[in-house]
Protein backbone atom coordinates (compact mmCIF):
# COMPACT_ATOMS: atom_id res chain seq x y z
CA UNK A 1 0.00 0.00 0.00
CA UNK A 2 0.41 3.86 -0.56
CA UNK A 3 -0.46 6.65 0.78
CA UNK A 4 -1.40 9.61 -1.78
CA UNK A 5 -1.94 12.99 -0.48
CA UNK A 6 -3.42 15.82 -2.01
CA UNK A 7 -2.55 19.31 -1.54
CA UNK A 8 -3.58 22.63 -0.99
CA UNK A 9 -6.80 23.52 -2.79
CA UNK A 10 -8.10 19.67 -3.48
CA UNK A 11 -9.51 19.75 -0.64
CA UNK A 12 -9.33 15.69 -0.20
CA UNK A 13 -8.43 13.60 2.45
CA UNK A 14 -5.32 11.27 2.23
CA UNK A 15 -5.92 7.94 0.68
CA UNK A 16 -4.40 4.67 0.92
CA UNK A 17 -3.74 2.48 -2.64
CA UNK A 18 -2.05 -0.38 -3.50
CA UNK A 19 0.35 0.28 -6.28
CA UNK A 20 3.56 -1.15 -7.92
CA UNK A 21 4.55 2.38 -9.95
CA UNK A 22 3.45 5.94 -10.43
CA UNK A 23 1.50 4.81 -13.40
CA UNK A 24 -0.57 2.48 -11.38
CA UNK A 25 -1.15 5.34 -9.29
CA UNK A 26 -1.84 7.39 -12.39
CA UNK A 27 -4.43 4.93 -13.15
CA UNK A 28 -6.52 4.70 -9.95
CA UNK A 29 -6.53 8.55 -9.18
CA UNK A 30 -8.05 8.91 -13.09
CA UNK A 31 -11.06 6.89 -11.92
CA UNK A 32 -11.64 10.23 -9.54
CA UNK A 33 -13.77 12.22 -11.82
CA UNK A 34 -12.95 15.05 -9.16
CA UNK A 35 -9.33 14.68 -9.83
CA UNK A 36 -8.98 14.35 -13.75
CA UNK A 37 -8.69 18.32 -14.12
CA UNK A 38 -6.53 18.70 -11.31
CA UNK A 39 -3.92 15.83 -12.62
CA UNK A 40 -3.17 18.09 -15.90
CA UNK A 41 -1.71 20.50 -13.67
CA UNK A 42 -0.55 18.94 -11.02
CA UNK A 43 3.14 17.67 -10.14
CA UNK A 44 4.30 15.21 -7.68
CA UNK A 45 6.69 14.27 -4.85
CA UNK A 46 7.21 10.73 -3.22
CA UNK A 47 8.73 10.97 0.05
CA UNK A 48 9.07 14.63 -0.24
CA UNK A 49 11.31 14.19 -3.54
CA UNK A 50 9.71 15.88 -6.75
CA UNK A 51 9.55 13.04 -9.32
CA UNK A 52 9.47 13.30 -13.19
CA UNK A 53 9.72 9.40 -14.20
CA UNK A 54 5.91 7.80 -14.16
CA UNK A 55 7.52 4.21 -14.32
CA UNK A 56 9.41 4.69 -10.81
CA UNK A 57 8.94 1.52 -8.89
CA UNK A 58 7.28 2.01 -5.57
CA UNK A 59 7.41 0.27 -2.20
CA UNK A 60 5.23 0.01 0.59
CA UNK A 61 4.44 2.80 3.04
CA UNK A 62 5.94 5.20 0.27
CA UNK A 63 4.46 8.48 0.61
CA UNK A 64 3.18 10.33 -2.79
CA UNK A 65 1.93 13.68 -2.66
CA UNK A 66 -0.37 15.52 -5.49
CA UNK A 67 0.87 19.41 -5.79
CA UNK A 68 -1.54 21.61 -7.46
CA UNK A 69 -0.07 25.35 -9.51
CA UNK A 70 1.82 27.07 -6.97
CA UNK A 71 1.79 30.80 -6.17
CA UNK A 72 4.02 32.19 -3.22
CA UNK A 73 4.76 35.67 -2.05
CA UNK B 1 14.03 30.05 6.68
CA UNK B 2 11.61 31.44 8.57
CA UNK B 3 7.55 30.83 8.67
CA UNK B 4 5.18 32.42 10.92
CA UNK B 5 1.36 31.86 11.26
CA UNK B 6 0.79 35.84 11.13
CA UNK B 7 1.76 38.97 8.76
CA UNK B 8 6.09 39.21 8.85
CA UNK B 9 7.34 41.83 11.65
CA UNK B 10 8.83 43.36 7.98
CA UNK B 11 11.20 45.61 10.34
CA UNK B 12 11.97 43.09 12.77
CA UNK B 13 13.19 40.62 10.07
CA UNK B 14 14.67 42.95 7.78
CA UNK B 15 17.11 44.65 10.98
CA UNK B 16 17.73 41.19 12.31
CA UNK B 17 19.07 39.48 8.80
CA UNK B 18 21.21 43.12 8.81
CA UNK B 19 22.26 42.01 12.22
CA UNK B 20 23.19 38.34 11.21
CA UNK B 21 25.20 39.48 8.32
CA UNK B 22 26.92 42.50 10.45
CA UNK B 23 30.76 40.87 10.02
CA UNK B 24 29.75 38.60 6.92
CA UNK B 25 31.43 41.49 4.56
CA UNK B 26 28.89 41.91 2.30
CA UNK B 27 28.60 45.06 -0.24
CA UNK B 28 24.86 44.48 -1.08
CA UNK B 29 22.17 43.63 0.92
CA UNK B 30 18.81 43.42 -1.46
CA UNK B 31 15.31 42.23 0.53
CA UNK B 32 12.42 41.56 -1.60
CA UNK B 33 9.02 42.47 0.92
CA UNK B 34 5.76 41.42 -0.68
CA UNK B 35 2.62 43.50 0.48
CA UNK B 36 -0.64 42.37 -0.14
CA UNK B 37 -2.74 44.70 -2.36
CA UNK B 38 -5.87 45.95 -1.46
CA UNK B 39 -7.65 44.67 -5.08
CA UNK B 40 -10.73 43.13 -6.38
CA UNK B 41 -12.72 43.73 -2.69
CA UNK B 42 -10.27 41.15 -0.74
CA UNK B 43 -9.93 41.40 3.12
CA UNK B 44 -6.74 39.32 2.80
CA UNK B 45 -4.74 36.22 1.27
CA UNK B 46 -4.61 33.19 3.23
CA UNK B 47 -1.66 30.39 2.69
CA UNK B 48 -0.86 26.60 2.67
CA UNK B 49 2.74 25.79 2.56
CA UNK B 50 3.80 22.77 2.47
CA UNK B 51 7.24 22.53 4.77
CA UNK B 52 9.01 19.63 3.88
CA UNK B 53 9.29 20.34 0.20
CA UNK B 54 9.97 24.11 0.90
CA UNK B 55 12.54 23.33 2.84
CA UNK B 56 14.23 21.67 0.23
CA UNK B 57 13.69 23.98 -2.20
CA UNK B 58 15.11 26.66 -0.09
CA UNK B 59 17.99 24.55 0.47
CA UNK B 60 19.33 24.17 -3.27
CA UNK B 61 18.82 27.82 -3.58
CA UNK B 62 21.30 28.01 -0.45
CA UNK B 63 24.21 25.96 -2.18
CA UNK B 64 23.14 28.22 -5.54
CA UNK B 65 23.66 31.27 -3.74
CA UNK B 66 26.91 30.28 -1.75
CA UNK B 67 28.66 29.12 -5.30
CA UNK B 68 27.95 32.26 -6.39
CA UNK B 69 29.46 33.52 -2.56
CA UNK B 70 26.09 35.06 -1.68
CA UNK B 71 23.54 34.51 0.94
CA UNK B 72 19.49 33.85 0.76
CA UNK B 73 17.46 34.27 3.26
CA UNK B 74 13.38 33.64 3.59
CA UNK B 75 10.19 34.88 5.97
CA UNK B 76 7.02 33.30 4.43
CA UNK B 77 3.50 33.53 6.15
CA UNK B 78 1.19 30.94 6.61
CA UNK B 79 -2.98 31.17 6.72
CA UNK B 80 -4.52 34.35 6.65
CA UNK B 81 -2.76 38.26 5.88
CA UNK B 82 -4.81 41.42 5.80
CA UNK B 83 -4.28 43.78 2.87
CA UNK B 84 -1.71 46.04 3.72
CA UNK B 85 0.50 43.69 5.98
CA UNK B 86 3.29 41.73 4.34
CA UNK B 87 3.20 37.74 3.57
CA UNK B 88 6.69 37.43 2.88
CA UNK B 89 10.32 38.33 2.72
CA UNK B 90 13.15 37.40 0.83
CA UNK B 91 16.64 38.41 0.72
CA UNK B 92 20.21 38.24 -0.99
CA UNK B 93 23.50 39.77 0.88
CA UNK B 94 26.64 39.33 -1.61
CA UNK B 95 29.97 40.84 -2.27
CA UNK B 96 28.75 42.20 -5.54
CA UNK B 97 26.57 44.13 -6.77
CA UNK B 98 25.56 42.60 -9.96
CA UNK B 99 25.50 38.95 -8.26
CA UNK B 100 23.28 40.39 -5.68
CA UNK B 101 20.57 42.34 -8.38
CA UNK B 102 20.72 39.39 -10.87
CA UNK B 103 20.42 36.56 -7.39
CA UNK B 104 16.98 38.54 -6.20
CA UNK B 105 16.13 38.33 -9.42
CA UNK B 106 16.19 34.87 -10.28
CA UNK B 107 15.23 33.51 -6.15
CA UNK B 108 12.18 35.78 -6.33
CA UNK B 109 11.04 34.58 -9.74
CA UNK B 110 12.00 31.03 -9.15
CA UNK B 111 9.73 30.91 -5.49
CA UNK B 112 7.18 32.02 -7.64
CA UNK B 113 7.06 29.60 -9.74
CA UNK B 114 7.94 26.35 -7.45
CA UNK B 115 7.95 27.11 -3.57
CA UNK B 116 4.64 24.41 -2.73
CA UNK B 117 2.69 27.45 -1.65
CA UNK B 118 -0.85 27.94 -2.41
CA UNK B 119 -2.43 31.55 -2.16
CA UNK B 120 -6.18 32.03 -1.59
CA UNK B 121 -8.57 35.24 -1.71
CA UNK B 122 -10.07 35.89 1.39
CA UNK B 123 -13.24 37.60 0.41
CA UNK B 124 -16.58 38.32 2.08
CA UNK B 125 -14.93 35.93 4.70
CA UNK B 126 -14.15 33.07 2.12
CA UNK B 127 -11.48 31.27 1.05
CA UNK B 128 -10.94 31.52 -2.53
CA UNK B 129 -8.20 29.21 -4.48
CA UNK B 130 -6.24 32.24 -6.40
CA UNK B 131 -5.88 29.60 -9.16
CA UNK B 132 -5.63 32.19 -11.94
CA UNK B 133 -2.62 33.40 -10.66
CA UNK B 134 -0.89 29.87 -9.97
CA UNK B 135 1.76 28.19 -12.11
CA UNK B 136 1.65 24.61 -12.40
CA UNK B 137 5.18 23.54 -10.71
CA UNK B 138 7.62 21.91 -13.23
CA UNK B 139 7.30 18.48 -14.49
CA UNK B 140 3.20 18.89 -13.34
CA UNK B 141 1.05 16.93 -15.64
CA UNK B 142 3.20 13.30 -14.86
CA UNK B 143 -0.25 11.83 -13.52
CA UNK B 144 -2.84 13.05 -16.42
CA UNK C 1 16.79 62.04 -1.61
CA UNK C 2 18.08 62.45 1.51
CA UNK C 3 21.85 62.65 2.11
CA UNK C 4 23.81 62.55 5.29
CA UNK C 5 27.29 63.44 6.43
CA UNK C 6 27.43 60.37 8.48
CA UNK C 7 26.98 56.24 7.76
CA UNK C 8 23.67 55.39 6.98
CA UNK C 9 21.46 54.69 9.89
CA UNK C 10 19.87 51.80 7.98
CA UNK C 11 17.07 50.13 10.15
CA UNK C 12 15.48 53.44 10.42
CA UNK C 13 15.38 54.40 6.94
CA UNK C 14 14.24 51.22 5.65
CA UNK C 15 11.61 51.42 8.21
CA UNK C 16 10.08 55.03 7.80
CA UNK C 17 10.30 54.28 4.08
CA UNK C 18 7.71 51.48 4.94
CA UNK C 19 6.02 53.77 7.26
CA UNK C 20 5.74 56.23 4.29
CA UNK C 21 4.03 54.38 1.98
CA UNK C 22 1.99 52.18 4.11
CA UNK C 23 -0.99 53.49 2.46
CA UNK C 24 0.06 53.24 -1.08
CA UNK C 25 -0.86 50.10 -1.79
CA UNK C 26 2.38 48.92 -3.15
CA UNK C 27 3.31 45.23 -3.59
CA UNK C 28 6.70 44.74 -3.61
CA UNK C 29 9.34 46.95 -1.59
CA UNK C 30 12.78 46.39 -2.70
CA UNK C 31 15.73 48.34 -1.15
CA UNK C 32 18.96 48.11 -2.03
CA UNK C 33 21.54 48.90 0.67
CA UNK C 34 25.42 49.27 -0.13
CA UNK C 35 27.78 48.32 2.74
CA UNK C 36 31.77 49.09 2.67
CA UNK C 37 33.58 45.92 2.41
CA UNK C 38 36.71 45.27 4.35
CA UNK C 39 39.22 44.98 1.56
CA UNK C 40 42.56 46.03 0.33
CA UNK C 41 43.34 47.59 4.00
CA UNK C 42 41.13 50.05 3.44
CA UNK C 43 39.37 51.82 7.34
CA UNK C 44 36.30 53.32 5.12
CA UNK C 45 35.47 55.42 2.00
CA UNK C 46 34.82 58.67 1.86
CA UNK C 47 32.57 60.39 -1.10
CA UNK C 48 32.20 63.60 -2.30
CA UNK C 49 28.53 64.60 -3.65
CA UNK C 50 27.82 67.49 -5.99
CA UNK C 51 24.35 68.13 -4.87
CA UNK C 52 22.38 69.94 -7.47
CA UNK C 53 23.02 67.45 -10.03
CA UNK C 54 22.42 64.67 -7.97
CA UNK C 55 19.10 66.16 -7.10
CA UNK C 56 18.49 66.29 -11.26
CA UNK C 57 19.54 63.10 -11.49
CA UNK C 58 16.97 61.68 -9.01
CA UNK C 59 14.35 64.66 -10.04
CA UNK C 60 14.23 62.53 -13.29
CA UNK C 61 14.24 58.94 -12.09
CA UNK C 62 11.16 59.73 -10.00
CA UNK C 63 9.37 61.18 -13.38
CA UNK C 64 10.41 57.59 -14.92
CA UNK C 65 9.32 55.58 -11.75
CA UNK C 66 6.00 57.53 -11.92
CA UNK C 67 5.54 56.63 -15.51
CA UNK C 68 5.70 52.83 -14.51
CA UNK C 69 3.48 53.20 -10.83
CA UNK C 70 6.30 52.88 -9.24
CA UNK C 71 8.31 55.08 -6.20
CA UNK C 72 11.83 55.66 -6.07
CA UNK C 73 13.62 56.66 -2.91
CA UNK C 74 16.99 57.08 -2.06
CA UNK C 75 19.83 58.01 0.55
CA UNK C 76 23.58 58.72 0.90
CA UNK C 77 26.45 59.70 3.38
CA UNK C 78 29.17 62.26 2.31
CA UNK C 79 32.36 62.09 4.04
CA UNK C 80 33.88 59.35 5.48
CA UNK C 81 31.77 55.66 6.24
CA UNK C 82 33.92 52.98 7.79
CA UNK C 83 33.99 49.62 6.73
CA UNK C 84 30.69 47.27 7.49
CA UNK C 85 28.92 50.45 7.95
CA UNK C 86 26.50 51.89 5.18
CA UNK C 87 26.76 54.45 2.56
CA UNK C 88 24.04 53.62 0.07
CA UNK C 89 20.37 52.98 0.26
CA UNK C 90 17.69 53.04 -3.06
CA UNK C 91 14.25 51.72 -2.97
CA UNK C 92 11.97 50.82 -5.03
CA UNK C 93 8.21 50.25 -4.56
CA UNK C 94 5.11 49.01 -6.89
CA UNK C 95 2.01 47.74 -7.45
CA UNK C 96 4.13 44.80 -9.49
CA UNK C 97 6.68 42.40 -8.71
CA UNK C 98 8.49 42.42 -12.28
CA UNK C 99 8.30 46.44 -12.47
CA UNK C 100 9.86 46.44 -9.23
CA UNK C 101 13.15 43.69 -9.97
CA UNK C 102 13.35 45.65 -13.22
CA UNK C 103 13.29 49.21 -11.83
CA UNK C 104 15.62 48.73 -8.81
CA UNK C 105 18.47 47.34 -10.98
CA UNK C 106 18.43 49.69 -13.54
CA UNK C 107 18.19 52.48 -10.76
CA UNK C 108 21.19 51.20 -9.12
CA UNK C 109 23.00 50.77 -12.03
CA UNK C 110 22.40 53.95 -14.05
CA UNK C 111 23.05 55.17 -9.87
CA UNK C 112 26.41 54.21 -10.03
CA UNK C 113 27.41 55.37 -14.09
CA UNK C 114 25.66 58.79 -13.72
CA UNK C 115 25.23 60.05 -10.01
CA UNK C 116 27.71 62.64 -9.51
CA UNK C 117 28.91 61.45 -6.63
CA UNK C 118 33.01 60.54 -6.38
CA UNK C 119 34.59 58.01 -4.16
CA UNK C 120 37.82 57.69 -2.04
CA UNK C 121 39.24 54.98 -0.31
CA UNK C 122 40.92 55.70 3.34
CA UNK C 123 44.10 54.23 3.34
CA UNK C 124 46.41 54.91 6.52
CA UNK C 125 44.62 58.00 7.26
CA UNK C 126 44.94 59.18 2.99
CA UNK C 127 41.85 60.12 1.57
CA UNK C 128 42.47 58.29 -2.41
CA UNK C 129 40.40 59.29 -4.80
CA UNK C 130 38.97 55.61 -6.63
CA UNK C 131 39.94 55.95 -9.85
CA UNK C 132 39.96 53.03 -11.47
CA UNK C 133 36.68 52.35 -9.91
CA UNK C 134 34.75 55.01 -11.10
CA UNK C 135 32.64 55.55 -14.81
CA UNK C 136 33.29 58.64 -16.99
CA UNK C 137 29.78 60.39 -16.82
CA UNK C 138 27.90 59.99 -20.25
CA UNK C 139 29.27 62.57 -22.61
CA UNK C 140 32.86 62.43 -20.99
CA UNK C 141 35.20 64.30 -22.84
CA UNK C 142 33.60 67.12 -24.32
CA UNK C 143 36.51 69.51 -23.76
CA UNK C 144 39.24 67.23 -24.73
CA UNK D 1 33.21 86.51 -17.39
CA UNK D 2 32.29 82.50 -16.96
CA UNK D 3 33.26 80.16 -13.66
CA UNK D 4 35.02 77.36 -14.36
CA UNK D 5 34.42 74.98 -11.21
CA UNK D 6 36.72 71.60 -10.48
CA UNK D 7 34.45 68.50 -9.15
CA UNK D 8 35.52 66.40 -6.95
CA UNK D 9 39.01 64.82 -7.17
CA UNK D 10 40.65 67.23 -9.21
CA UNK D 11 41.58 69.38 -6.68
CA UNK D 12 41.62 72.99 -8.25
CA UNK D 13 39.90 75.78 -6.80
CA UNK D 14 37.42 77.89 -9.58
CA UNK D 15 38.91 80.45 -11.79
CA UNK D 16 37.35 83.51 -13.98
CA UNK D 17 37.69 83.18 -17.79
CA UNK D 18 36.40 84.83 -20.64
CA UNK D 19 34.48 82.75 -23.03
CA UNK D 20 32.10 83.17 -25.46
CA UNK D 21 31.17 78.91 -26.30
CA UNK D 22 32.50 75.89 -24.59
CA UNK D 23 35.44 75.66 -27.52
CA UNK D 24 36.72 79.12 -25.85
CA UNK D 25 36.32 77.03 -22.13
CA UNK D 26 38.16 74.19 -23.54
CA UNK D 27 40.96 75.52 -25.27
CA UNK D 28 41.83 77.82 -22.58
CA UNK D 29 41.51 74.79 -19.84
CA UNK D 30 44.22 73.10 -21.97
CA UNK D 31 46.53 75.52 -21.10
CA UNK D 32 46.66 74.01 -18.12
CA UNK D 33 48.98 70.76 -18.15
CA UNK D 34 47.60 69.47 -15.15
CA UNK D 35 43.90 69.28 -16.55
CA UNK D 36 44.63 67.92 -19.97
CA UNK D 37 44.35 64.14 -18.86
CA UNK D 38 41.09 64.88 -16.84
CA UNK D 39 39.31 66.59 -19.71
CA UNK D 40 39.15 63.62 -21.64
CA UNK D 41 37.05 61.68 -19.07
CA UNK D 42 34.91 64.83 -17.32
CA UNK D 43 31.86 65.46 -18.48
CA UNK D 44 30.29 69.19 -18.68
CA UNK D 45 27.32 70.76 -16.71
CA UNK D 46 26.40 74.73 -17.74
CA UNK D 47 24.66 75.88 -14.47
CA UNK D 48 23.78 72.62 -13.47
CA UNK D 49 22.54 71.33 -16.57
CA UNK D 50 24.51 68.84 -18.43
CA UNK D 51 25.77 69.87 -22.10
CA UNK D 52 27.21 68.01 -25.07
CA UNK D 53 27.45 70.71 -27.65
CA UNK D 54 31.13 72.62 -27.65
CA UNK D 55 29.47 75.04 -29.93
CA UNK D 56 26.63 76.17 -27.32
CA UNK D 57 26.71 79.73 -26.31
CA UNK D 58 27.82 80.89 -23.18
CA UNK D 59 26.76 84.54 -21.04
CA UNK D 60 28.72 86.41 -18.45
CA UNK D 61 27.97 84.58 -15.31
CA UNK D 62 27.50 81.26 -16.82
CA UNK D 63 28.58 78.24 -14.07
CA UNK D 64 30.68 75.50 -16.12
CA UNK D 65 31.15 72.41 -13.93
CA UNK D 66 33.77 69.59 -14.83
CA UNK D 67 32.87 66.49 -13.69
CA UNK D 68 35.20 63.45 -13.06
CA UNK D 69 34.24 59.93 -13.31
CA UNK D 70 31.89 59.38 -11.01
CA UNK D 71 31.32 56.03 -8.19
CA UNK D 72 28.63 56.09 -5.61
CA UNK D 73 26.65 53.80 -3.82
Amino acid sequence: MVIVEFLGPIGKSPIEIEADTLLDVSVKLKEDATLVHWLEKCAVAVNDTMVNDLTMALKDGDRISILPPVCGG
Amino acid sequence: MELYDKPLDVKEIFSRWLDEEAESNYGAYIPFVGTIRAEDGIEALSFDIYEPLLKDWFDKWQVRAKELGAIVKMAHSIGDVPVHTSSYISAVFSPKRRVALELIDEFVEDFKANAPIWKYDIKDGKRIYAEDRSTPMSGSGLLA
